[in-house]
């Protein structure tokens, strides 16, 4: 291990890849199954050049076969390696979720603590890049409801090497969620926010502590993930103008920081919930409800609101898909609109 | 069976279609994509230009298509994969409103709502999806309808041999045999599943071997040729029509271009596309109709003029249609 | 079809298999799929009689392949029939959720409109009997919350046969999700109540539109399936101590009638959501999050409180499984809790 | 290869112990489940009495269960199904612990969380899963370890024949085969899934003849007899261990209970239970053994004495066990 403390700036993919070199140095349990990770390196680049560093024995390719590896990394789990295995979108959990859900999630409880299952999953979220309905989802509040899931969901280099490292570290099962378009990809736009200076040497970032990415005086936004970059856009027009508008980036949601949420509400009493997956039953209404239930201690200035993909699908043609997808200027009108609201 | 001249000429047609088209999209697909238009550091913008979005071509696959598709019917259903460009062509899928489609357009199969990935064409029976492996359950439940409504119709589903160690595709397979449906399995063994090469994905060297753990018959086509499908496809598709169940087929066939466009490809030894497009199947089938003299360099000319002027209306429909309403978005979750 | 306006006791399972048998008698084009649906009857008696009446080329047994015939559910929608699929407990949706959710669910949208699957999926959801964590989860979270699926969750036999008879007359995709705790089964404890009144003669309950179950003035319990029976017998208790409860039984999840609970809330100024499923990201949330969008219309005269499985997958002991489902006590308790709370 | 004298007894003594620990539990599972104590109306109450919710015993399938883990070892993992008794104990799961789970108690292998279908017994690498086909993956993964710690350790996926109509299974024998893995797939047909015979539910007669899809060999053991199933699994277990790779083996053996305890079996013919008793393989072995000079009524009874002792053992401590504090339900879903 280095103790070279030079600060670089990495693209998020870079980071991820880097955490994933340093504990695979560090412990030879680590191993990395997936499609494409081997050769071509992640087709979001998250094992880039892993496989000229550690060879094709613990940089494994696998057939299309979803169940069949990670129930692998289950079993391979079981006996103690540390497997990270790869779902190459989170759209197709569908094929492969009884493996994740019922048994990677469940086994240590069922076995009432006598077991544990080290294995992160790293998948590719969301869209922007008119890839459309069944490439283009997040998802992520799915594996949070279910029990037994950490659920990792960064929004920028920096905090995805020190989650990714944590992650490994973990003795359970992590959901490692990467937005495509933070990744700093060569090959698809993204928001420079997220590229950002990254120390060589290991570190990690607990999970369950939210980052208050912006303070403010005015109102709260709770957002993830590349939604967190887009706020920072909206909240420097809105600065302009005169909004002072608190970010909140959960950075975790399982464990989820209800403290640093209510925290902060309670500071602004004004709450916007900015979330890329589907609005109803999902992450925007359990942080709006964790408000609702402390209504005692935080009190509102004005009702919540929740900008998130309007329940449908994700149309492909651009003019749908920027429609369907909350934008920063969607961001800054919800604040501005939030902002006219008081409660009496 | 062996093809009719008219098939022989269809074939032929239809993958000169297919090749102009795909290479028509390719060429559109780059534009706005490229430095020095894109933003900063970016050698490549999948989202930017007229057709944002992953792009997947089939170029030297078309025996496969058409060697099939010569066999149907518009009742026949045909469930194809996220690279569906020539089975759509070879089933007739209105080529307009495809092209429309994958501009995003409120003209499009989908109204702009799918995409390349999701063409749907209820009038000639075609789907495709993005989901590796899905497409052969679909089929089965298109051929257990036209058993249980007393047709002789068929239905194929196409997929990849990297599909092919997806959990659907046995689930398929096995239901198919247990209830005689009328379906065809095939599966293009293009040698690759994006980067991975088959002999890394697969534990016997053809799928073809499969067949026999579903009590079915297995073929494998060896060359990447139509007339090689076709004969296989047909008996297949004669036997689904007798009532006779399902067939697997597997066809050896090249993929010349990346998974994707935009795909580095590092991982393919160099020169290796350059070799394949060698053994081109399209001059193939031309050489071979040249000596049945059923082509000549002027009837060559007329068919491809006629290929271009389909591909380049649709192209301009395509292109020219306008967009949806943004609000459109909140349209069609559910049908009225 | 009949005139006979008799009026009988059904139990749920025989009120869902009536309600099927009529649409089939109605409509050749429906027909079951499912394993044990056949000579078993449907292991949770929902095609009870069914292959009796109409032989196996309608009510089908399938191998267990739920990929496979849930694929094939599309596939045969689209061609024009009307398949009724049963996935036996909906624990085992993992297997086969890519055949659901990204395609039953979405091809209509995707194709702008131009197809349409109607399809019924029929599933067993909710414990209460020791069948541990693979077996007694309700989930109707995770179906509602992806766009394309409408949900359906009926709490009682009458509701059961209007709401499967406007299922299986739908055009769209349709969950129908019974809690075995209902069915009236001979071998499963069942709460009563569940088990009225259902006319002979066929009829549609619309979706969309909860259920003033009971009216009351002090608080509302917002619910679904099992837990508002559950919530019946609560509020009996409560009613005895003079606190007048109002129950809602939401019926559907999707589409959601947000207008019942609004207006329930704003006359009570209570909320309790009592919830079979898991309590965060999902059902409990989406209710209490509507409810704080509105603030400015219902005056809240206490913090939102929610009841739901805690996070835990359903453990199998009987009083861990007690512990970790809300009971009837359990919702009472929290109806008293809430009743002491005030916002000034 | 044959089994030794040792390994006839060992397998003997299991498989009654085996019968008589289902028998046992078979019987605690209808306390309080039947009329007239229940709820009014009710035939039976799976969530009452001392071992409430689904119970499948193997009655009938034990030669499975010790032809194959005659040849483990501790380090070997085993991954069953949801009718997993019979290969825990002849896994040598430790029986209090398992019992005190099946009981909910606080001593139990899963302080009362798992239940009967899903054991964890890590010291001896057993779990199970109530999810029909999920076992094979998750052998395929401790094969993997085994293979990458550079052990000589197998792990055998046990499941049903209706289980190999699951997608994972095909997903999991190609990885298997083509990662050569350690790993032994065993099928048990039993003739039925729930309700469902085989013929309904699988498109070929043996499961066997699967495996050379996958290009493994496959077995079929047509006899339910432990010596069989000893001989197909040691060939397997011992190619496995030279690192030769899977190899998938369907036993034909019978079900004589009800899929669950409580099954009104009405789908199944009168008297079947009764006549595929008459080849119950325990007696045989028996017979075996006391025609080889192995056993005599004396030896059948002591070995049956200390068989019934340790199955009293158990059952007293599951029962007399406490229960967790119910709001231990709230631990152990993450491990500390
Ligand atoms: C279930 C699922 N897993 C992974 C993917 C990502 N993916 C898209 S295409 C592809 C390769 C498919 O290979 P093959 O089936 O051989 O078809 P080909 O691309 O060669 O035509 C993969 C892995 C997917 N779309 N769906
Ligand atoms: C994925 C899944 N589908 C359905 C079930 C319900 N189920 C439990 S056991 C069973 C039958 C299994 O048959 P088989 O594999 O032959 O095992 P057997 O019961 O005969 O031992 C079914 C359908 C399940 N547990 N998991
Ligand atoms: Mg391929
Ligand atoms: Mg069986």
């Amino acid at each position: 291990m280095t103790t070279d403390t030079k600060v670089r700036t990495l693209s998020m993919a870079q980071a991820i890849s880097e955490a994933v070199a340093q504990e695979m140095e560090r412990d030879q349990r680590v191993f990395v199954m997936g499609e494409d990770v081997g050769k071509y390196g992640g087709i979001f680049s998250a094992t880039t050049g892993l496989l000229d560093k550690f060879g094709p024995e613990r940089i494994m390719d696998t057939p299309i076969s979803e169940t069949g590896f990670m129930g692998a990394a289950i079993g391979a789990a079981a006996e103690g390696l540390r497997p990270i295995s790869e779902l190459m979108f989170v759209d197709f959990f569908g094929v492969c979720f009884d493996q994740i859900y019922n048994h990677l999630a469940k086994n240590t409880y069922m076995s009432g603590g006598n077991t544990k299952y080290p294995v992160v999953i790293t998948t590719g979220i969301g869209g922007g890049y008119n890839d459309a309905a069944q490439h283009s989802q997040c998802l992520y509040g799915i594996f949070a409801h279910v029990p037994g899931l950490k659920v990792v969901v960064p929004s920028n280099a920096y905090d995805a090497k020190g989650l990714m490292t944590a992650a490994i570290r973990d003795d359970n099962p992590v959901v490692f969620m990467y937005h495509k378009g933070i990744m700093g990809l060569s090959w698809m736009s993204y928001f420079e926010g997220s590229t950002n200076a990254v120390p060589l040497e290991p570190y990690t970032i607990p999970f369950g502590e939210a980052k208050v990415v912006r303070e403010g005086r005015d109102l709260t936004i709770v957002t993830l993930s590349q939604m967190v970059q887009k706020a920072v856009l909206a909240a420097d027009t809105l600065a302009a103008e005169g909004i002072d508008v608190e970010i909140i980036d959960l950075r975790t949601l399982v464990p989820l920081d209800r403290e640093s949420v209510l925290r902060s509400v309670a500071k602004t009493g004004r709450l916007l919930v900015a979330d890329e997956d589907y609005l109803s039953f999902g992450v925007s209404g359990e942080i709006a409800a964790i408000v609702a239930e402390h209504l005692d201690s935080v009190k509102l200035k004005a009702p919540i609101r929740r900008l998130a993909v309007p329940d449908v699908p994700i149309p492909f043609s651009r003019p749908l898909e920027q429609f369907a997808i909350p934008q920063v200027d969607g961001i800054a009108a919800a604040v501005r609109e939030l902002m006219q609201l008081n409660l009496n | 069976m062996d093809p009719t001249s008219e098939q022989l000429l269809w074939m032929y047609e239809k993958m000169v279609e297919i090749r102009e088209y795909e290479e028509t999209m390719a060429k559109v697909y780059l534009e706005g994509k490229l430095p020095p238009k894109i933003q900063k550091g970016l050698a490549f913008d999948i989202g930017a230009g007229p057709v944002p979005g992953e792009m997947h071509l089939a170029a030297g696959q078309e025996p496969v298509a058409v060697g099939v598709c010569a066999h149907l019917k518009a009742e026949d259903a045909v469930v194809g994969a996220h690279r569906p460009h020539h089975f759509a062509i070879a089933k007739n899928v209105d080529l307009n409103a495809m092209t429309a489609e994958m501009f995003g357009k409120v003209t499009g199969l989908g109204r702009g709502k799918g995409g390349h990935m999701h063409l749907f064409d209820p009038a000639v029976k075609f789907s495709c999806s993005g989901i590796v492996g899905a497409s052969a359950p679909q089929a089965c439940g298109a051929a257990l309808a036209a058993k249980k409504l007393g047709k002789d119709w068929v239905a194929i589903g196409f997929f990849g041999e990297g599909a092919a160690n997806q959990g659907a595709f046995h689930e398929a397979l096995n239901l198919a045999s247990l209830w005689k449906l009328p379906v065809i399995f095939v599966c293009e063994d293009n040698k690759y599943g994006i980067s991975v090469e088959k002999q890394d994905s697969t534990s016997i060297e053809s799928n073809a071997d499969r067949a026999a753990g579903y009590g079915m018959p297995g073929v494998l086509v060896e060359t990447n040729d139509a007339v090689a499908v076709f004969r296989a496809a047909g008996d297949a598709v004669a036997r689904a029509r007798r009532g006779e169940g399902p067939t697997l087929i597997e066809v050896k066939t090249d993929r010349y271009l990346g998974h994707f466009q935009g795909d580095p490809e590092t991982y393919r030894p160099k020169g290796e596309a350059q070799e394949l497009r060698t053994h081109d199947p399209i001059p193939a089938l031309g050489a071979l109709l040249r000596a049945r003299d059923l082509l000549d360099d002027a009837g060559d000319a007329r068919l491809r003029q006629a290929v271009s002027a389909r591909v380049e209306a649709a192209y301009a429909f395509g292109r020219n249609s306008p967009y949806p309403e943004p609000s459109e978005a909140l349209l069609h979750v559910f049908a009225d």
